[in-house]
């Protein structure tokens, strides 16, 4: 039993989505509390015995598998450096800036509701998004969209952007069963 | 209540059929037609009755079918009706030709499909880590592809609605069928492209059609086509 | 050097939420690729004497720790997680944008003949497909396969899948793809 029932915990804590309670654990695996938290702190003997970079910690009310926190920076510098993903914020900068550009800070903070300046220097770094110019009344940044973001989102110019036709028509998706004129952009 | 059931019953329906090419390879595979030799006219009556039945059922998804099934009656007025030898000798592919070239095209992916549902089902008993309180991940980040930028535009600059405007199927087969009786009563024979003139949708195209085909199983009219992309005409049966 | 390499490497894969080439690994801990890999098969080797229920497993182009799949059961009823499935409408464009990518909407909706904006709207949601540009002459939006689509699917890379070729031989072999005797296994 003990021999199945290491792996078994194991795999529960692997995969939780959250701490679980070492109670929880007993009763679905048909064992004591006390047998649960037995095999926990063997399996933390085992990680400290074979160097692993992780351990089961007692958190909330629960156990869940953590880091080391010797590996904290390695492990968040390198998902930092992760370039290939923008959270929506990022994204939602980008398309006002693609749509009206060149545009002032004033004006993207205004259609976003929101203040945007920790993004657009992460754009700014990103080389998404460049400074072209200052606009003339008001001497603020004007901005625009780059090289490198055509490249990142696939697109050969700035032309290729839905038009709001197009924006329009993929709004009726599931409506397109029959077109209402016959027209050639139909399935384009 | 009776309509709620009505609803699921219409909803397994669809479930068993995904589109017209898998309709029409299950009725190859029910007949055991040879895909090489396909008898045309019966298969795509096979395929009509399906439809018919559906339309029955009211099913919303009846619109793919019937744009199929102008296709295919395209098809079948091509392999029955008499045409006069051509004089050029570019071979076309002949209307047998053309839709098991489409069968066969379709079923190479349906395959493909049915090998990526086997390892999805495979790979739904392999889990990965469960979460990473490590990363202090508080935004949902997404790769940046064109479609989640177009979400963003679409959020700001876009009026449209979200939610999808639905078309329902609004001409009656049998209405139809009984309008053409009428019209070639006074007339006897006429070009399809006159019966189709009074309206332009493609619907309207696809119901005339079946209703034709239906008119000629019932042996009232007789269609007729002197060769490829000539007039197709349409003469009543008395 | 060795010695800390190895936990570092587990480390960063232990709190990836995706898989990690390891191109990038090598780059990030200024190492080679070949020995990355090499690290990654010694750790397999630990996990697997020391019986682990997790192991590293290549797929989508990377890296990542999986639950060995005999522990599957056993953690979904536990976490009551389930996966939702596929139609079979949406498993059948996925195929063709799988072998014919990058490919445009009219080329699917002429395999299938049936109207497919909903199910490419739901696949986009999903992330099992991406818009990859526009095609030159129709300006139709080009669509192909995800990391994500491989991950679902369990594999390391399209090269997995039979190619355009395959699925042509395939299909001449009538007998295969249509056999005379009608046998009830057809679609379950």
């Amino acid at each position: 039993m003990g021999k199945k029932i290491k792996p078994e915990i194991e795999a529960l804590l692997f995969s939780a989505p959250e701490p679980v309670q070492a109670q929880r654990i007993a009763r679905y695996l048909k064992t004591t509390e006390s047998e649960v938290k037995q095999i926990i702190n063997e399996l933390n003997e085992d990680y400290a015995n074979e160097g692993r970079s992780f351990y089961i910690r007692e958190i909330a009310g629960g156990y869940q598998l953590y880091l080391k926190g010797e590996y904290g920076i390695l492990v968040r510098e390198f998902h930092r450096l992760e370039k290939r993903r923008l959270s929506k914020g990022a994204l939602d900068i980008l398309a006002i800036i693609a749509v009206k550009q060149p545009v002032t800070k004033r004006v993207i903070e205004l259609i976003r509701r929101a203040s945007s300046d920790r993004i657009l220097h992460n754009l700014l770094e990103l080389g998404l998004i460049k400074i072209v110019g200052k606009s003339q009344g008001t001497n603020a940044y004007l901005y625009a969209t780059t090289e490198k973001f055509l490249q990142t989102f696939g697109l050969k110019d700035l032309s290729e952007l839905p038009s709001k036709e197009e924006l329009e028509r993929m709004a009726e998706y599931s409506g397109e069963l029959f077109p209402k004129k016959k027209d050639e952009n139909y399935e384009q | 209540m009776p309509a709620k059931v009505e609803e699921k019953r219409f909803n397994i329906q669809i479930e068993d059929f995904e589109g017209p090419m898998e309709l029409l390879y299950y009725l190859v595979r029910k007949e055991e037609y040879d895909i090489y030799d396909l008898p045309v006219a019966e298969l795509v009556d096979q395929y009509m009755k399906y439809i018919k039945m559906m339309e029955e059922l009211e099913l919303e998804l009846v619109g793919d079918y019937l744009v199929m099934a102008a296709t295919l009656l395209e098809l079948k007025a091509r392999y029955l009706l008499p045409r006069e030898p051509h004089p050029d000798t570019t071979e076309q592919p002949t209307a047998q030709q053309e839709l098991a070239s489409m069968i066969i095209e379709y079923k190479k992916y349906h395959a493909l499909a049915h090998k990526l549902e086997t390892r999805m089902i495979q790979e739904e008993l392999n889990y990965q880590r469960g979460e990473f309180p490590e990363l202090e991940i508080k935004e949902k980040m997404v790769e940046p592809n064109l479609w989640e930028l177009i979400k963003s535009i679409r959020k700001y600059f876009s009026s449209t609605p979200e939610f999808p405007v639905k078309i329902r199927a609004e001409i009656d087969l049998s209405e139809r069928l009984t309008e053409i009786l009428f019209y070639l009563r006074e007339r006897k024979k006429a070009k399809f492209r006159e019966l189709i003139s009074q309206r332009s949708e493609l619907q309207f195209l696809v119901v005339t059609f079946i209703a034709l085909l239906e008119l000629s199983r019932m042996k009232k009219v007789r269609l007729l086509q002197r060769r490829n992309f000539s007039p197709i005409w349409v003469f009543l049966i008395e």
